[in-house]
């Protein structure tokens, strides 16, 4: 075992323990088992481990992302049931980003694509991120919002 | 003693598929540690195949009482669980694909398992599924022997590459998947209105069935019945045959000759089981004209033939054709014949692909004739030393053997010998396993629905001997009498032994006829009176282990 | 819900059938797939449709048949999907090398002329 | 508040029924390849969550591990497609 | 050991969640149905997959709890495996449609329009 | 014992000569003289006591069942026909010694002519008719490879075919016969069937048994209108026709005839059947024998007109009639086979047998000549030969056999007729080889043969003088032994001697002779008129069988093509039809009646569902030709409806192998769809066609009505009332106590019914070991190879956190989903499919090489274990003397995690989820792998599909 990953082992064990549904020894021993296994066969397929700061921010970061998911959600409604579908205004959006964390970029693009609205439709390597927005009203505003909103807060938590 | 026995019955299933398992982990360059362990399963198979022959015919040593052995798998009792059946017709199946089985190993050793990649394995997976739907005593579980025969067919099949097999192959997959699917219904509509998989435990409730339940129950079996007919070669169900026999490798389709049987096997044995009094009650008379028509359709295809696959692919259909045509007379006595003429058949069609497999070879070196250009250029992509072995340097003929020296003239006669044992001619068995067909059928006169089937078997039974006469003789003339002497053809020790041996069972059978005939019309008598069978399943439900 | 689910086989049958006897190799193997859901819910069907029941014993031990599906059809059709799904692969293979051999997608391995 | 709950499972049902329909009705008709696929990956979102409902209205949890793979499936089966669409083949060197 | 012996606010919670998620999936298969893009058709089944299924796992949390009499936590399961796969096929999905928008200019003079749809 | 011997003398002898060195002519001679000669002394041996009126018998059953023994039995004329068949092998071998070539293999030829020699002595001997058939059908198979012996030669080859052929069909009609005659008479023993002639005649299938046993007789005695062979089967080597095909094997008809004769004898149909063609073939063959150019051809015809001699007396229903044909087979044998001989020696001190070239050969040859030329004065009747006798005895019965008036004056007519013919054609034979000028450009200089040659001959042309001089003394026991076994009471007083005194029969023979001298004569004088008729009978005879044989095998061929399609769209519709008719037919009597359906919200959702599902379906159905893509899109969708449909009628195990399988081979379907040909929606003129269009219909219509009875069949299978199956009922009760699962699904799986899914894995296995073997082989085709790199991946698509995530949560599932199996949905399968397609996902979004280059993945031995692994755990049941598969289970108690509950069936589905992966992996990547190599150079090695970095 050339690296220990214990953010991953804990990760992998999280996820046994939830599909089980318990928390027995038993199943902590067993979870700790399997995830060493995979760990172990699939060494060189895993992503590298995170280096995390800031818990804080982190879950201020995860219920924002909350309050935006029901936002957006309502938001694609209404221009799904409002009477002029022929004439949203979809674009993509080019925003460069100062992310260059894989770990943050992952993140990001999860919450991307969790609110709708809003589609991660790639990242160049110079790390100009291309969204395709379903419903722009000020370009600007979406950019600025985005590198607020999330960028921010991840260039915080993985550094 | 005979505790441990017992297991014999699951070794012929256990053993290749262990074998093959083992062989995965064998490196293809490393032939001999593969053809040591492909011989060694399936010499381990003919062992079990003949104690399991012995232990049938001898009911009285206590192994198998009323000559049948049951065995349940999983120790689950017999409507439950899956049970392995070895009665004498089962034996005599597996004795007659070890029979060819053995020889058919031994002679793949001279290059042909070189042509492609595991090409052992998928040979003992092929056995395995022909084992088992010789052995299983439940109807899905024969479904699923079904299926491994069939996939490790269509790997067999394509052995060697080249568009002919793959063509064919593509029909041949594809009617079996339908055939597949044909099978499925009928086991799902016996299952709806029976309520059970366990062929004897069908039989045993057979007559208890509510007349709408009764229906089903004749429908769900007509339905299994031609997925039957398909894998058993009968017209109109079996185009795909032809050019799928006659594309193969000659080992394989060799083998493949015990393939076309365990369709007629099945029939035989579902037929049987459930209602021996109206054992093709797939539909007498319609079965029947299927039955004459394949022989018809079968002389014709080999009267035309052009190449020995091919002929001897359309001797195969006749063979299938004449054994249903004598079960679908509907008259006890012509049973055990028929089963003779197929266990006599198997061998002979399986000599004839390997003879013409080495002759397509002597062809290929003889400048005169090159009577198939298909066949020619498999036989040549066949020893397209390009193939795994290539890395192995020791690829040189002289390292299978001697050579015989005269060559042409064993193979002239095997071949010769493979005609007259399927085409039915003396001095051979096949002659005689068609003469006591006809003394059947005409003994059955006064016995059967339609006397008018007698006539027509037995006009059908001739006729089709005397096509395959001619059929042999223009294919063998051109094959064997076209060859310059000069050219000097090889025969490979390792390919003329398993020839020799092949045209040996069949004079073998031909000395023998009379004791292998006694031990047929046993289980003729056996399968007539299915509730022997049906107690012997049934009897050894075994308290279950809390 | 047995009308219906009659139907759904019907359908399924239909369309399969009518790609089986199609002379292309993709549609022959989209029907034979198409046959293949249509007898793995027929011998599914065989067992009774009961909704709510999975054949899983419940905590209290109970193995009254009426509480739950019968799992005799849904073990056949698991083993059947799995030989299906196998024979499908190997189909598609085959169709892919004799496409690659013949040049054409035609289950002949030629384009017969109408 | 049992026949609420029971309207609501029902109601809930009928509409990932119906939102399948329209996802079908966009699968039939395209009009290019990605809107089938789009089609396709919607079914199975409410394929998945048909199966909640079918596990809430029978009070087992044995549908949630279907769920589960439904979510895994079809995932892979999108990206697949997506793959396909994108470069003319599934698997590159 | 039916939805019937559910306390009443699992009873009401699951049921609001419930009814909120159906509205919701079947305003985003509309919306797959009315925008008149492919790119803004995107976004409607994104509503199933985020607001959707989160109500409903969320209701298939609450039930299975009340009924265990213990937190079943399951159902985050397949919220994690959403949240990392989801954007995977969403972003090739994309790009696909971008690849093909592309290529399909790049051969718009020669004719013929893309062979498989 | 002797009997015995007689039969296997002669094939043990053929059998050993088979080995021996090829070209010792001395040793194989050697052999194959001692062993005739040893077989003629052992039926000289048995001569006392059949001369006694004893019928020496011996059997050996065979095949009881059908009544079938090797039954030997040996009586007067069985003897007479051993001594024969024996003295005149032995003959032949001696004169085959000096006749065949030093080149030629003769371990072949002696072998099957001892092997022939057998066969004959088996049909004499026979005492059972089924063996008689057997030998029969040997002495046509045995003549077959002797006719062939110079097989390079295309006329020896076309001459052993037409004779096999002839005599073969022959063969069966004979056996068709004698299993009649044995089915009238309830036994195949001769002396049954001897004994019951009025039971033959007064029976219904008398008629059916007569003409099959005449067919076979007559084909094999190449009688008129089968005498075609035997001009053809000339090409033989010339002791070979001197012996099969005067002496032997053409004996064998009339043999037959003459053996049966008390059984088959003595109706209007037996004597208007074998009359006519006996008379047929007197008088055509001698007529033929007169235009013949080859010597042998001459010798061939004349042996068809001789054995229509025979046939007609035997045909006559007359003892005296028999004993004159059995007299005349004995003649005829002698003065033929030394006829034979002597063209033998003409060929073979010339090298020619064409009357044409040859001539005066009597200076050269003085020896030979005489020899031949009392052998032919024997045929053509010249008194104080042999022939003669035999010949006025025949005579004589043309002229009482008549009944009618055409008949009394026919018969003697075309008698006498026949025996001017004959009389001519013997006197060409000599004149034109050995009288008139010598012959020059021969092939070789003529000169008399080694004296070891003429000897044969010689021996003969002293037994027909012996014989005709004084017959009553050298013949005469004989026949009345031979004739006395036959007739018994019947047998007629008769007288032999070599002058039978002026009467008719005299004159008849005088007619002949001068007539016969005339006719010759008359022809020399007119050479146009006989070489008209020389060109019409070659022309007639040049290879007319092969070009029918030809039409024929294009006729069949052409039928073939007609009834076995090699369109599998046909294969396929008419098995479609085959189970629809058989479904039809079974159970159209058992569907059940609709009831009005209820129309509940649950109903409505599940219709709904399958709105969707059978949308997706037609839709498949409908776009699977042009956009493939769509179809299998829309084939994911009804999958993803069957899926449900598990799913909702409590079947979760289902579903979720049901959703595994389903996407895995979309995947699979995707990876493939690649190779295919590109195809464009435009209306191509096939599709218009009324023919097409025609065809669509048709199939339109069997799809609908396979899919209305399919719904019909399930409709009924759901309605179809019934209590539990008692197999539900004890799985449901055993699964928790018996195997320790909750998941009866999975414990039928695993336990229950192990062995299906161990046969289950094995084809998993065997599909993927078959996928491999078949696209290592593999040519892409060209046209589908990308010709430029395509636009190379510029951006990066999605985080690569997220795509390594991807393998480890999967892993994680996969394994949960593998060990809850038991209880809960799930196992070894499922599990299986998701490590796999997770494995798959990283090829899919990183590429092939980047996974291969940091994993190496051997899918068959993940394989191998797995099978390893289930099997084992069957076969470990062993150790526990228990049944294969039998679950053996324990309880385990581990510190920290507790009781653990140990099973086998665990072990088993470990194995089956190894088996699953390997089997996956190895199809989805042999499949990718195409890709990478229809990126090398076509000259690049066949690549091994995961033959990975080693
Ligand atoms: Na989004
Ligand atoms: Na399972």
């Amino acid at each position: 075992m050339k690296r220990l990953r214990p953010f991953l082992i804990l990760a992998m064990v999280v996820l046994w323990l939830l599909l089980n549904g318990t928390v027995s020894i038993g199943q902590v021993v067993l979870g700790l088992v399997v995830s060493i296994v995979i760990v172990v066969v699939f060494r060189d397929f895993l992503p590298d481990e995170p280096r995390m700061r800031r818990p804080a921010t982190a879950v201020a970061l995860f219920f924002r992302v909350l309050y935006d998911i029901v936002q957006s959600n309502l938001g694609v409604a209404r221009v799904i049931l409002g009477r002029r579908t022929r004439n949203v205004r979809s674009a993509f959006v080019r925003i460069p980003l100062e992310l260059r964390n894989p770990h943050g970029l992952a993140v990001l693009a999860g919450i991307v694509t969790s609110t709708p609205g809003t589609i991660w439709a790639g990242l160049a390597p110079d790390g100009v991120l291309t969204l395709h927005v379903l419903d722009v009203d000020d370009e600007q505003a979406l950019i600025r919002a985005i590198k607020e909103r999330y960028e921010r807060p991840l260039l915080e938590i993985f550094k | 003693m005979t505790a441990w026995l017992h297991h014999v019955t699951a070794l012929p299933i256990v053993v290749p598929l262990l074998s093959a398992a083992v062989l995965l982990f064998f490196s293809e360059p490393r032939r001999l540690p593969r053809a040591l362990i492909a011989l060694a399963s399936t010499l381990i198979q003919a062992a079990a195949a003949g104690t399991l022959l012995w232990m049938t015919s001898h009911p009285a040593s206590g192994a198998a009482p009323d000559g049948i052995l049951v065995y349940s798998i999983g120790s689950w009792p017999a409507p439950y669980g899956i049970v392995l059946v070895a009665d004498r017709l089962a034996a005599v199946m597996l004795a007659l694909t070890a029979a060819i089985a053995l020889p058919v190993v031994v002679y793949s050793f001279a290059q042909w398992d070189r042509l492609g990649v595991y090409y052992h394995p998928l040979f003992q997976l092929l056995l395995m599924g022909v084992n088992g739907a010789f052995l299983t005593g439940d109807l899905f579980n024969l479904f699923v022997f079904f299926e491994i025969l069939l996939a490790a067919s269509y790997g067999l099949l394509m052995h060697g590459g080249g568009t002919a097999r793959v063509t064919s192959s593509l029909h041949y997959i594809a009617v079996n998947l339908a055939a597949s699917l044909i099978f499925l219904i009928g086991v799902a509509v016996i299952y709806g209105a029976a309520g059970t998989l366990n062929l004897a435990d069908l039989a045993a409730h057979w007559d208890e069935a509510s007349p709408q339940d009764r229906r089903l129950l004749d429908g769900g079996l007509a339905v299994l019945a031609v997925a039957f007919l398909i894998k058993g070669g009968i017209w109109p169900l079996n185009f795909w045959l032809p050019t799928a026999y006659s594309a193969a490798a000659a080992p394989v389709v060799a083998v493949f000759s015990i393939l076309t049987k365990v369709g007629v096997y099945s029939i035989v044995r579902v037929g049987f089981m459930v209602d021996p009094s109206k054992p093709v009650l797939y539909g007498g008379s319609l079965l029947f004209a299927a039955a004459i028509a394949t022989m018809a359709v079968g002389s014709l295809g080999a009267l035309a033939a052009r190449h020995p696959p091919r002929l001897i692919a359309f001797s195969v259909i006749v063979s299938a054709g004449t054994v249903l045509a004598a079960l679908a007379l509907g008259s006890a006595s012509t049973l055990a014949p028929a089963l003779f003429y197929l266990v006599i058949s198997a061998p002979a069609t399986a000599a004839a692909f390997l003879v013409a497999g080495m002759a397509a070879r002597m062809q290929m070196h003889s400048v005169t004739a090159v009577l198939d250009r298909d066949g020619a250029e498999a036989t040549y992509t066949a020893f397209d030393v390009g193939e795994p072995a290539r890395s192995s340097a020791s690829m040189d003929d002289d390292e299978v053997g001697f050579i015989i020296p005269a060559g042409v003239a064993f193979l002239g006669l095997a071949f010769l010998s493979c005609g007259l044992l399927v085409a039915g001619l003396p001095p051979l068995a096949g002659f005689l396993a068609k003469v006591s067909l006809i003394v059947a059928a005409l003994g059955s006169l006064g016995v059967v629905q339609h006397p008018a089937h007698v006539w027509v078997l037995v006009v059908a039974l001739l006729g089709a001997s005397l096509a395959a006469l001619l059929a042999f003789l223009r294919i063998g003339v051109r094959l064997f009498w076209t060859a310059r002497e000069t050219t000097r053809p090889r025969v490979r020790m390792l390919e003329a032994v398993p020839v020799a041996f092949l045209v040996l069972v069949g004079i073998g059978l031909t000395v023998m006829a009379g004791p292998v005939m006694t031990y047929l019309t046993a289980a003729a008598r056996a399968l007539h009176q299915p509730d022997a069978y049906i107690h012997a399943v049934l009897a050894t439900s075994k308290p279950v282990q809390p | 819900m047995e009308l219906i689910f009659a139907i759904a086989i019907g359908l399924l049958t239909g369309s399969g059938v009518w790609l089986l006897l199609r002379p292309r190799t993709f549609q022959v193997i989209l029907g034979l797939s198409l046959l293949s859901y249509a007898v793995n819910l027929f011998i599914f069907g065989v067992g009774h449709l009961a909704v709510g029941k999975p054949p899983i014993i419940r905590a209290d031990g109970a193995t009254n048949a009426s509480l739950y599906a019968d799992p005799v059809p849904e073990a056949l059709v698991l083993t059947a999907i799995v030989i299906g799904f196998a024979t499908t692969a190997l189909f598609l293979v085959v169709l892919l090398a004799s496409r690659g051999l013949t040049g054409t997608d035609h289950v002949d391995g030629r384009e017969h002329d109408a | 508040m049992k026949a609420l709950f029971d309207f609501a499972v029902m109601f809930a049902q009928v509409c990932f029924l119906l939102a399948s329909v329209g996802a079908t009705i966009r699968l039939l008709r395209g009009p290019r390849a990605e809107d089938r696929v789009l089609a396709l990956d919607a079914m199975y979102i409410n394929g998945m969550l048909i199966l909640l409902t079918l596990g809430i209205r029978s009070g087992t949890t044995f549908y949630f591990e279907i769920s589960l793979l439904i979510a895994l499936f079809g995932f892979v089966g999108s990206t697949a497609l997506a793959k396909f669409l994108m470069r003319g083949e599934v698997i590159e060197p | 050991m039916t939805s019937g012996d559910l306390p009443g606010w699992a009873l009401v919670a699951a049921a609001l969640l419930l009814l909120a998620s159906g509205a919701l999936t079947l305003i985003a298969a509309i919306g797959m149905l009315r925008l008149p893009t492919f790119f803004q058709r995107m976004h409607a089944p994104s509503m199933s997959m985020t607001l959707g299924a989160g109500c409903a796992l969320i209701a298939s949390m609450i039930v299975s709890s009340a009924l265990a009499h213990r937190p079943v936590l399951h159902e985050l399961a397949i919220t994690v495996l959403l949240f990392v796969t989801a954007p995977i096929s969403a972003t090739m999905l994309m790009q696909a449609a971008i690849r093909r928008r592309e290529r399909a200019a790049a051969s718009q003079p020669t004719g013929t329009s893309a062979g498989s749809r | 014992m002797l009997l015995w011997l007689i039969v296997l003398f002669p094939f043990v002898g053929g059998v050993c000569t088979a080995f021996l060195r090829p070209n010792a002519r001395n040793a194989e001679a050697w052999l194959a003289g001692i062993v005739a000669l040893a077989t003629l002394c052992a039926v000289a041996l048995l001569y006392p006591q059949v001369a006694n009126g004893v019928i020496v018998r011996s059997s050996l059953e065979w095949l009881p069942q059908a009544g079938v023994r090797i039954a030997l039995r040996m009586d007067g004329f069985a003897w007479m026909f051993a001594g024969l068949v024996t003295s005149i092998g032995a003959l032949v071998v001696l004169y085959a010694r000096y006749y065949m070539s030093p080149a030629d293999p003769v371990p072949r030829f002696f072998s099957f002519l001892l092997a022939f020699m057998g066969s004959m002595l088996g049909i004499v001997l026979s005492g059972n008719l089924i063996q008689l058939v057997v030998f029969w059908e040997m002495t046509s198979l045995t003549s077959f490879v002797l006719i062939g012996y110079w097989y390079h030669r295309a006329e020896s080859r076309r001459g052993a075919i037409v004779a096999l052929s002839v005599t073969g069909t022959g063969g069966l009609c004979l056996l068709a016969g004698v299993l009649l005659l044995g089915h009238i008479v309830g036994s195949y023993e001769l002396d049954a069937v001897l004994a019951a002639a009025d039971r033959i005649h007064a029976h219904p299938w008398y008629p059916a048994a007569l003409v099959l046993l005449l067919l076979g007789a007559f084909t094999k005695s190449a009688q008129v209108p089968f005498q075609f062979w035997l001009p053809q089967a000339m090409a033989a080597p010339t002791p070979v026709s001197a012996y099969l095909h005067s002496a032997a094997m053409v004996k064998a008809g009339v043999f037959l005839l003459a053996r049966l004769w008390p059984a088959l004898a003595g109706t209007d149909l037996w004597f208007g059947i074998v009359c006519s063609v006996g008379m047929g073939s007197l008088v055509l063959g001698a007529c033929a024998a007169l235009f013949q150019r080859d010597i042998k051809g001459v010798l061939a015809y004349s042996t068809v007109s001789h054995l229509g001699l025979m046939t007609l007396l035997l045909g006559m229903d007359s003892p005296l009639a028999l004993v004159a044909a059995i007299f005349h087979m004995l003649n005829h044998a002698t003065f033929k086979a030394s006829l034979f001989m002597a063209a033998g020696i003409v060929d073979h001190e010339t090298g020619t047998r064409d009357l044409a070239r040859l001539g005066g050969l009597a200076r050269a040859m003085p020896i030979t000549a005489t020899l031949a030329l009392v052998a032919a004065a024997a045929m053509a009747g010249v008194p104080l030969l042999n022939g003669f006798l035999s010949k006025e005895m025949f005579f004589a019965e043309t002229i009482f056999a008549g009944e009618t008036p055409a008949l009394r004056i026919g018969l003697p007519a075309l008698a006498t007729l026949a025996g001017v013919f004959s009389v001519a054609y013997s006197t060409r034979f000599f004149h034109r080889v050995f009288l008139g000028p010598p012959a020059r450009d021969l092939p070789r200089e003529p000169h008399e043969p080694t004296h070891w040659m003429l000897a044969p001959s010689l021996i003969l042309v002293v037994i027909c003088l012996l014989v005709g001089i004084m017959p009553a003394q050298t013949i005469g026991p004989v026949l009345s032994l031979a004739t006395h076994a036959i007739l018994g009471s019947r047998q007629p007083a008769y007288s032999l001697s070599a002058w039978p005194g002026f009467h008719a029969p005299l004159a008849m023979s005088a007619i002949a002779l001068v007539g016969g001298f005339t006719l010759y004569a008359f022809l020399l004088s007119r050479r146009v008129l006989a070489r008209l008729a020389l060109r019409a009978v070659g022309a007639a005879r040049r290879h007319w069988f092969d070009r029918l044989t030809l039409r024929l095998v294009r006729t069949f061929d052409r039928l073939q093509r007609l009834v076995i399609s090699r369109r599998l769209q046909i294969q396929l519709l008419i098995i479609v039809i085959a189970c629809s008719v058989v479904g039809y037919l079974t159970l159209n009597n058992s569907i059940a009646r609709f009831s009005a359906p209820s129309i509940t919200v649950l109903e409505l959702s599940f219709a709904l569902l399958w709105i969707v599902g059978g949308a997706c379906a037609l839709g498949t159905a409908l776009q699977a030709k042009f956009h493939r893509l769509a179809a299998l899109i829309m084939f994911g969708g009804a999958g993803l409806v069957t899926f449900l449909t598990f799913a909702w009628f409590s079947a979760p195990d289902l579903a979720l192998t049901q959703i595994s399988v389903e996407v895995v081979t979309m995947v699979l379907m995707l990876l493939g769809l690649r190779w295919l040909p590109k195809r464009i929606d435009t209306m191509d003129p096939g599709r218009r066609t009324t023919r097409a269009r025609a065809r669509r219909l048709r199939d339109a219509i069997v799809a609908t009505l396979a899919g209305a009875g399919m719904a019909l069949l399930s409709y009924t299978l759901l309605v179809h009332p019934g209590a539990p199956s008692p197999l539900s009922e004890f799985f449901l009760a055993q699964a928790l106590p018996a195997s320790g699962g909750r998941n009866v699904v999975n414990v039928t799986l695993v336990d229950f019914r192990g062995f299906d899914t161990l046969g289950e894995i094995t084809v998993v296995a065997i599909v993927a070991l078959t996928v491999y073997k078949v696209l290592r082989r593999f040519r892409p085709p060209p046209e589908s190879l990308p010709g430029t790199a395509r636009d190379a991946a510029q951006t990066m698509i999605s985080p690569a956190t997220l795509r390594r995530l991807v393998l480890p949560a999967a892993g994680v599932i996969s394994l949960y989903v593998l060990l809850r199996g038991h209880n809960a949905p799930g196992g070894g399968f499922v599990g299986g499919l998701i490590l796999a397609t997770a494995f798959i996902v990283q090829y899919l979004v990183t590429g092939t090489l980047w996974v291969e280059s940091r994993l190496r993945i051997r899918p068959q031995y993940w394989m191998a274990v797995g099978l390893l692994a289930a099997a084992s755990t069957g076969c470990g049941a062993w150790l526990g003397s228990r049944a294969f598969l039998t679950n053996m289970s324990a309880h385990i108690d581990l510190p920290l995690v507790g009781d653990v509950h140990l099973s086998s069936t665990l072990l088993f589905d470990v194995g089956v989820y190894l088996v699953v992966i390997g089997a996956t992996t190895l199809i989805l990547v042999s499949l990718a792998h195409q890709s990478l190599r229809g990126r090398r150079a076509p000259e690049a090695e066949p690549v091994a599909g995961i033959r990975v970095r080693a």
